[in-house]
């Protein structure tokens, strides 16, 4: 009901090593992850390690039914189809796999790839490079005063010869409300784009329904939703990934390899050459298993009540700068304090054992639009409470007071 | 470690009082711009030889944390009446203090300040970009560029 | 000296969950993983878990700083420097960057890509794709009677087209003892040619030195060398990769991004684009640090020794045809029986406890040269002792027993 | 779980000495090949149906493992005489037996001894190769394809 989670004590790194807490605030970075993770990957290595497809024993057998299992629970963790989710290693490789496969076979000059400035550099860089390849043209959607994307400058921007719209639903820096997409997918299909979801900060934090967001692509990172580090998920509705192209050829994703030319399997192996990465989705599939029981309305909640706390504590103290809606917002709150760069401001806290973020966020382009080199970023998830916000905004007082009033 | 050790009151004095900020006005013999990717800093220094191949003046401009800002005002400061064999010297010495390779010495005079910075890994490189820049525009001058 | 390593005690799988002895013999395919590997896992994740690069706090630091060491640890292994060690999921990765990167911006109608109809379909399938894409043709090294690739046959197929010879070092069917690629790279360079060499089968089990290999690509694999799912490697040249166009771009591989146009960091940096498999690189150096403990010419040694054992043990057993060199070779052992197709020969050794592999192995052309359809394989690895060749040995002959007698 | 539990001695027979192997004589009505690429497996099915709709002529021709080429010698001999409706649910009750989601019933008559497939899951593919061919077949000629 109220978002209220407590589960730090699954979670070995936060209890800290002998007994010292860590205010962890850099989840949108990467998140920590909870036991159960863990000692999926052990059991994995100690009991049923062996490669998959490949052999008809039983070892084999238990890691074959292991890996595929786990697609199923991503696949029910966003409502998609088992075949419809390729693993990779995360959120950058998937959007990549689709500017290479889908975008470098499909677009031409006079295309139109429609971005946003606000975007990570992992779903701009590729769209920049794939523009430069096919002779399409980039476009960004105009941002909202507080930068962030609006549907309905989406709506507007869409036109004729948009072929792709490829958008964060929840911007790793600003820390907006998710994008109705479905609302994005109608316009874009209607001219026949088509649409592509960075989930990188959205999968993790909220209930998510592909099939009703109805976009061709959804790209995430295992390693922000409590999962291991190394997987991530391309999620491709059915018919557009049997359309495309393989990206990475090689073992297991062929039918018959002649000496001169091959076939491939269907999607998702199609996708998947070489030997995945197993044990990740293993773990990755008990992290969606463990999200799943917080409850995924549950875990928006509770984020989007420390991130509009945290967001209305900081604007409080004088001199303190807070980027991103004013009001509702999920759980990334970035900051600056003025007349102290955003580093020394992370270097203040992690002396209060306080980890926040500092920098660009891989969003350049979005930095120059906010008018800042850097900001500092506060990000929460489940294993986060009201006493972090505490620390936190004690931790900024007192940042502010020692660049500020101390060894002047 | 505490805050205060890694921000000695000569390094914030200059981080909110930088020296030699802006450009160089005359001529200049060597300069050269670097930047940390990862966060965003940027420095360019800029140097003018005079009589005797010394550091007659030395400037830098560019936006960083009080770190990176500081130790290019304080080693600007320095430059001055030195040669380049010197400077060399001088940043050498800079670079393997604030990596933790060598203990402070007395010719580092006021960079001596930095000494903490070999505590906090991920601040070695601001404190050590401005001089990186130096060492950038001195091996192209060196170099004919 | 007489390559004799008992090391079964680290290796949770091996010793079985309840005390049941498991004759693993597809380390081939993917290699159990000792405890300390596991352990590093497990600390990773407790201790010092966050993204690595991007943040200034302490936990961040730690976290990079193990990255990094265990890419120095890496590249001590195979005697590189650090920054020729790139982070990929494994060797089909690896391979395909090349093949994408590399081949589709060198390559052109008239160019040669030379490889052989022994290779692992990861190391052929990428390169059919990179001549059809760039008009360059595929060349195929004749093969030798026992369908291996030798030097000297290399040596005769190369030619003043040639721009690429791609090579496994050690074939994944046939166990030849390594190719001498130092010849190799001199002829090639010779006549302007790269050389990309895949190790998946040889930086596991052989001393390796990339420099006096003078190969300008070296892919393998982390999980097939007792490392962790998830993570591999392209070595590669300084002065390739920098010339080297970058494969994966977003996040951490960037110098600048503007709206419009973006520049890239060095390599590694410049190829590993999005977070990388932090976890699983420091699996993998840990696993070198082992290896390197066991003295990997002792591993070699011990490799040598069981799979000559099996293959003469084998050879004496009527009906049973073993693939691959008659005399010296390596610790991989393809064979079949008589009669019997392979995967009921693996099924009924599964029964008794031994895992081998039975199929193509990825290798469909391959399996054309040699005249069957498929191969049983047993491979070999530091944790396989004699004992294991007594009782695959004895496996065989009671599944010939099976097969041909019972039942009748 | 014992070998002789999957390989039935009427599985080693029909292994060993398959029935209706080879191309089928005369008109076929429907056909279809299927492999398993990750083992090599192969098998082509043909079949020609007679007066009555009834199954006239079934002939499979292929390369694999004892169980898939069993699976297509036992199938091949039972179809003759049926109506593609019963091919189609002797299909579904065998591939359902194999899989291990439900338990063998008479109707099966001598493909009963696949049974022991369903503790064998990585084999499970191989023993319904030879049907998911048929069943390929029916519907590509019921597609009028
Ligand atoms: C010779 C050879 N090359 C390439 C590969 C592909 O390695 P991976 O599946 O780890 O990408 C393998 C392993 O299957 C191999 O044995
Ligand atoms: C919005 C967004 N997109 C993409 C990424 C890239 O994810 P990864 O580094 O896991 O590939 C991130 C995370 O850094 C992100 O926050």
């Amino acid at each position: 009901m109220s978002g209220r989670i407590d589960r730090r004590q699954d979670f070995p790194l936060l209890v800290g090593p002998e007994g010292a807490e860590l205010t962890y605030l850099d989840s949108a970075a990467t998140a920590q992850k909870p036991e159960v993770v863990l000692a999926a990957l052990a059991h994995y290595y100690r009991y049923d390690n062996a490669n998959v497809y490949r052999g008809v024993y039983s070892l084999a057998a238990r890691a074959t039914a292991a890996f595929e299992a786990a697609r199923e629970k991503v696949a029910r963790f966003i409502h998609a189809d088992p075949d419809e989710v390729v693993f990779t290693r995360g959120t950058t490789e998937s959007i990549n796999m689709v500017a290479w496969a889908w975008a470098r076979a499909e677009l031409k000059p006079g295309d139109e790839i429609l971005t946003s400035e606000a975007e990570h550099h992992s779903n701009l860089v590729p769209w920049q490079e794939a523009a430069r390849a096919t002779g399409a043209e980039l476009r960004f959607v105009p941002l909202s005063e507080d930068k962030t994307v609006s549907v309905d400058s989406v709506l507007g921007a869409i036109s004729q010869r948009t072929r792709i719209v490829a958008l964060a639903q929840v911007s790793n820096v600003l820390g907006n409300l998710p994008l109705e997409v479905a609302r994005i997918s109608e316009a874009a299909h209607r001219v026949g784009a088509v649409v592509l979801i960075d989930g990188a900060q959205s999968v993790p934090h909220l209930p998510i329904d592909v099939h009703a967001m109805d976009a061709d692509f959804v790209a995430f990172s295992g390693h922000k939703m409590m999962g291991p580090t190394g997987i991530g998920v391309l999620y491709g509705k059915r018919q557009i990934l049997a359309a495309m192209a393989p990206f990475h050829f090689g073992g297991e994703m062929i039918s018959h390899v002649d000496p001169e030319v091959s076939t491939y399997k269907d999607a998702p192996q199609k996708f998947e050459g070489g030997t995945p990465p197993i044990a990740q989705a293993i773990g990755l599939g008990v992290a969606c298993d463990y999200l799943s029981g917080l409850d995924m309305a549950q875990v928006m909640a509770h984020d989007r009540r420390l991130g509009e706390l945290a967001a209305s504590r900081l604007r409080e103290v004088p001199g303190v700068h807070v980027y991103g809606p004013r009001g509702d917002r999920m759980g990334v709150v970035s900051f600056n304090l003025d007349g102290v760069h955003a580093h020394d401001v992370a270097t203040a806290l992690d002396q209060q054992g306080i980890c926040v973020r500092a920098g660009h966020h891989c969003c350049q382009p979005l930095m120059r639009q906010l008018g800042v080199a850097a900001t500092a970023r506060a990000s929460f998830y489940a294993y986060n409470t009201e006493q972090d916000v505490d620390k936190l905004t004690a931790g900024v007082l007192s940042t502010m007071e020692f660049f500020h009033h101390v060894a002047r | 470690m505490s805050l205060a050790d890694l921000y000695r009151e000569i390094i914030l004095e200059h981080a909110r009082h930088p020296q030699h900020k802006g450009p160089l006005d005359g001529p200049v013999t060597l300069q050269a711009g670097l930047d940390n990717p990862t966060c965003g800093d940027e420095v360019v220094v800029q140097v003018r030889l005079g009589p005797g191949g010394l550091v007659e003046a030395a400037k830098f401009d560019g936006v960083g944390c009080s770190i990176s800002m500081a130790a290019a005002s304080i080693m600007s400061e320095m430059l001055v009446g030195r040669t380049l064999a010197q400077v060399k010297e001088l940043t050498e010495s800079y670079t393997a203090m604030v990596s933790g390779q060598k203990a402070p010495t007395d010719d580092l005079q006021d960079l001596v300040a930095f000494a903490g910075v070999a505590q906090f890994p991920m601040r070695v490189k601001c404190a050590a970009l401005p001089f990186h820049a130096l060492q950038k525009g001195i091996s192209r001058y060196e170099g004919g560029i």
